[in-house]
């Protein structure tokens, strides 16, 4: 049976199957409770799974990952939210140093099943903190897996996945994007969806092959459709870490040229890993160097600024014009 | 288990009943003119119709966020007024009235939550650092300022002191703790002002701590004491005495300004979604600015002719907060740029011309960004 | 200002004295049988052992590092010894003591030493989670774990409890005290230990804390007791009690085991640089075995062939950690890649091959890595 | 006057000579007193400048950054010491939210002039967290300044320029490399060096370029020397934020390959960003992609088995050779 959802729906739609599948399965963060989330993501599951399965926690990251983790270890499956992007960083040394590490410390004997929701990215007219990208940090980071949706269907299916992951998942929600609806089919198992750490092709093309993830897919499709110079092939990442390069690097050697956005900061942004791996897998079908849009490298500016930081279509575009520039 | 939900905790200090009483207190004498009283009425007044006109313009699209301080004018105000001109406080971002009492403009705070920029003022030039979003950092800022002062040799019955603001919920984070120890340890002229306002957006009180807040400090070795937060003689005396023995070279205190958070807890939120309106109908009793008015009233010390002076003085700035919000000038898109590093870095400058080039293509083009 | 320093505080419990008395203390009568009494020595001697073993392996270049419990055996033992079989712990570094009395085998705390591992054990076997090396990381692991205990429905009179080891210095982590508020607040059911050794590195107590630290616990909303941490009686009843306040739901309780660092921090350490040798002395006075050796001596419960027993298992012992110790295999390069994820990660995977692929082109080479 | 100093006494004389030059210069840290940091590098300062200039702080890494922060808003010019790369997490938050944004949150009212000294890279036996290197999650931060040592005479310059920067400046120090001496020459004014930004020609050559940095320039050295095929030219980058591109550029168009190497983690290191922006500035030039010889994409592992996991002579040359093979 298909559904019209948000991906703010879609997700909640998602905790909520997993939460009756696995008794396991509980809910932490600030607000997550009877307000649901500030975005409403875990709207309606405190009413019905009750403040032992839906914690509203004291207003401390590093105590939400840390508690986690030792739920964890008691064989619970946390969904850790993080209000927002701005706020994840007092969690590092948790997330960093323990939740990323604990299954190579202790040789394979213990799991660490938990899930971080993050909220991530611009273009919502926030204050300061509201409004970034801290992707690559997590990338950068051996013992995570790190995941993004673009569309309700992977918000559905890959939140579930997520939860099921044996290995600690962040799970990066597009903000800006939380009312972007499409018709989610929830009816079949769970075990029948794709693997969450696949690239999709969202957009066929010839000529270049453009890569986006998260908030920016939606806009990478709309540069697609508007350039009528160039059939522009669209490959929603969806696994950041991991990165699936078998589908990426076919793309990239049918087009011959590769073009990525993406809201963080240019400089050692997940961006670079790419352009790095495929230029070297690909070297002799490359017609241009990779070319990379993104976030400056300055703090993300103040909402009235915002537009000119965010990559839009046009920025795309002059991307993928400098690709054939070469 | 928890006894954190009583307002009648004996260690309360109150010196001005809801009513608009004056309660006598031993180590707290109210030793104010009656201009200075009736300058605080002023000052709760057109703080709080700085924050309606603003929660307004919000409704109106010309911000993008507010933070209303509804309720907690006389937590800000007393503690505010408190401060003498060579002091430093830290604030939060609800902190309008302390803002207020610093000289920072409606202006400035308004192009925070507009979105013109992140910050606004300067600092030093107040004496009030920039708002901090990210709860509980500035205890931490507030705290090395002060061993600062320690080291520029400032501490002494003249000397300065600093005062930092949070909320209750900002009381759980490590960050807040440590502040405490750092400022434990080395003794430092530091002032911890806590507007526990019962409720961190939709989490109430008892989901941040067991027990009263300001027990918190003796944990860590230095005195806490808890405060009517809408009493602004409690506010205003109490922070005084705890300045002065910061400034004396006695070290921390923990204030706990035990106040409510009348409206949401941004102009994003719906607290009908968690709480309850008879808490609201109860703690309008207590409201802040009305006891003050029934104490100005009742023993005289205002009259009508004052009030009404008041009443239009708020009237002109609520026009000039309309006006100055609107007037607010948008960034140019290459500040982007400017202040990233106090010295130029490479990286930056290339993106910088990067980007004047491709805006300067589209100059001419008719539309910006136009295809 | 601080009033840390003083071991005679007057709410110090300690059950039995540096000669060897016992001390009757109303909230804990010692109903140990001789038998345990006698467990208990032969623990304290054997650990020691262990640790002896351990610093000399270190110095023949057996081991890369040994943190040395030397001095703290009966905080450890004492605590450890309260434990149930399903009682789950969360250590520090420094806690071979507990890590004795949880069935863990030296072998593989000298492998984590040794390098060969960064972990060593089956934390759900032994109830005794891996060794934290982040300071205060692990009091918040425990706090979750007791939220799970609490989840699970084992709370009640043979419930299950948790109980986390730190140091002195610890305490000042914003961890350890986002720690205290999560237990408080949630009322879970574990104990805090904190060895307080007096230091932290080459830190003394004073820039941690500017009070006692078992004082901290009352700030949060939970007891706090400060106990004789050479006293191996007091460490197990206080901690017994403790644990069985958690178990039945009464919420957590902050220990303060107060003790000493007879040994340098670590093996790369050296304390001349920073302490000096009259506080040695001075502790060397409360030595935890002595006190107990002449315990059991002065009252009969101990003869010379009981001594003379322990003294033969301590040598066998030490046999075998240095025959163990050098008899631990190398792990393989490829291990490298093998835990870093339950499930498949295609990237170390590619390295993984990769690297064999590297490794197997130096074969046959004559030379490992042969250029 | 030229005196052989370690890299740990050339740092130790910078930071006395900056502490003379400038009252408002401090040292803050965990054990940087009296015992002169667990590396010796503070030695002696306690004693010459007192308690009020080297304070050993409560041993919690975010209060150090955070009071710092507060020190400096006062006017002075905190030097933060870090123990060991691996503890530096619990102070992400102060670091990135607050440290890197300070001064564009002011609109460039307030200066941030506090420098990190973070001793990382493995090497040394350690055990868990003291043997990593944190640097890219830095590099991917706008608003810091990123640099490292590889030499005495750098250690003695550069951390005296990192302590005149108004900005904040991460300094790591390659800790297994702190014992190597060099002929320092304390004498010149700190006005005459070049700049810390500027990256060095380590070793020139003709046939190939290696970029290497910290504790990976000796060994890229040493591996130069040993190539008997290949000319190798031996980059020593220093600054990580900014990277001196036009140093680097240079280089590899004149020899049209780079083989970059570092201790960190391969994925979204900071060898990624350079391989990255280096071919799209000289895609014509390169005769093979970018080759990467990096830490694994794992934890860090006990010390038994670091020896295969830091990139060693040996891997870097195959490396070399891999370039070549293209
Ligand atoms: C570190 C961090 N986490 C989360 C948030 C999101 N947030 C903003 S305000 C708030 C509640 C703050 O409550 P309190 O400290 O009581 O202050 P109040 O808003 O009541 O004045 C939260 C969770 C934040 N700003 N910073
Ligand atoms: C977060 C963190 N910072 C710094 C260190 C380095 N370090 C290791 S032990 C230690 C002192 C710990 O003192 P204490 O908590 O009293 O425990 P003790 O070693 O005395 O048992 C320090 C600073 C660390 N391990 N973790
Ligand atoms: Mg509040
Ligand atoms: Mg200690």
């Amino acid at each position: 049976m298909s559904t019209k959802l948000t991906i703010g729906k879609a997700i909640n739609a998602g905790l909520r199957r997993s939460m009756e599948a696995d008794p396991k399965v509980l809910i932490m963060g600030e607000d997550v409770g009877k307000l649901g989330g500030v975005f409403r993501v875990t709207d309606g599951l405190y009413k019905d799974f009750g403040a032992d399965r839906v914690i509203d926690t004291p207003l401390a990251e590093s105590g939400i990952i840390g508690t986690a983790i030792g739920m964890a270890l008691r064989g619970y499956r946390p969904v850790c939210e993080i209000q927002f992007d701005g706020f994840f960083f007092p969690a590092a040394n948790q997330t960093f140093t323990q939740l990323a590490k604990m299954r190579a410390r202790s040789g394979g004997t213990l799991k660490m099943p938990v899930v971080l929701r993050i909220p991530y990215g611009g273009g919502i007219g926030a204050v300061e903190h509201h409004s970034e990208s801290p992707e690559a940090y997590f990338a950068h980071t051996p013992g995570l897996r790190v995941v993004t949706v673009a569309n309700a269907v992977d918000a559905y299916w890959m939140i579930q996945q997520a939860i099921t992951s044996d290995d600690p998942v962040i799970f990066f929600e597009p903000k800006r994007r939380y009312y972007e609806k499409a018709d989610v089919d929830t009816e079949p198992p769970l075990a029948s969806a794709y693997r969450m750490d696949g690239a999709r092709v969202a957009r066929p093309g010839a000529d270049i092959t453009l890569l986006a993830y998260g908030p920016m897919v939606k806009t990478a499709i709309q540069a697609a459709e508007a350039d009528t110079e160039h059939d522009i092939e669209v490959v929603d990442l969806r696994s950041l870490s991991p990165v699936d390069y078998a589908t990426l690097n076919a793309s990239v050697r049918r087009t011959g040229r590769l073009v990525i956005t993406h809201e963080a900061p240019l400089s050692s942004g997940l961006g670079a890993e790419i352009a790095a791996r495929v230029t070297q897998d690909c070297f002799y079908h490359l017609e241009a160097p990779v070319i990379r849009v993104a976030g400056f490298d300055t703090p993300y500016p103040p909402s009235r600024l915002e537009e000119h930081y965010l990559p839009d279509l046009d920025r795309v575009l002059d991307g993928v014009d400098r690709s054939f520039a070469f | 288990m928890p006894e954190n939900t009583s307002h009648e905790e004996p260690d309360l200090i109150q010196l001005l009943t809801p009513e608009g009483e004056l309660v006598e207190h031993p180590d707290y004498p109210i030793d104010l003119t009656p201009e200075e009283i009736r300058g605080l009425y002023r000052d709760l007044v057109l703080v709080r119709r700085i924050d309606t006109e603003a929660v307004a313009l919000q409704r109106q699209g010309e911000l993008g966020l507010w933070a209303s301080l509804l309720g907690q004018e006389a937590a800000q105000v007393g503690s505010g007024r408190a401060l003498r001109p060579g002091d430093m406080a830290f604030p939060s971002y609800r902190d309008h009235g302390v803002a207020w009492c610093r000289g920072v403009s409606h202006k400035s705070l308004l192009g925070l939550y507009r979105g013109v920029t992140n910050g606004g003022w300067d600092p030093a030039e107040h004496g009030f650092h920039l708002y901090t979003i990210v709860i509980g950092s500035q205890a931490l800022h507030a705290t090395g300022y002060a061993m600062g002062v320690q080291r520029d040799g400032a501490v002494g019955e003249d000397g300065e002191a600093v005062i930092t603001y949070f909320g209750d919920g900002a009381t759980s984070q490590g960050d807040t703790n440590e502040a405490f120890n750092f400022a434990a340890v080395n003794n430092a002229p530091v002032v911890f002002f806590c507007q526990n306002n019962q409720w961190a957006i939709s989490e109430p009180l008892e989901r941040q701590s067991r027990v009263p807040i300001y027990r918190r400090a003796a944990g860590f070795g230095f005195p806490g004491v808890r405060i009517d937060g809408n009493d602004v003689f409690a506010s205003l005396a109490v922070t005084r005495k705890a300045l002065q023995s910061a400034r004396e070279g006695q070290g921390p205190t923990l204030i706990e300004a035990f106040t409510y958070r009348m409206g949401a807890h941004t102009t994003n939120d719906d607290p009908t979604r968690y709480r309850m309106s008879a808490e609201l109908e109860e703690w309008r009793l207590k409201d802040p600015i009305s006891r003050l008015w029934a104490y100005l009233a009742n023993t005289g010390l205002a009259d009508d002719a004052f009030f009404a002076s008041i009443e239009a003085e708020s009237e002109e700035l609520a026009e000039q907060v309309r006006r100055d919000c609107r007037s607010l000038p948008d960034p140019r898109p290459l500040d982007i740029f400017t202040h990233t590093y106090a010295e130029p870095h490479s990286h930056l400058d290339r993106q910088r011309s990067e980007f004047a080039d491709y805006l300067a293509s589209f100059e001419g083009a008719g539309t910006e960004g136009g295809r």
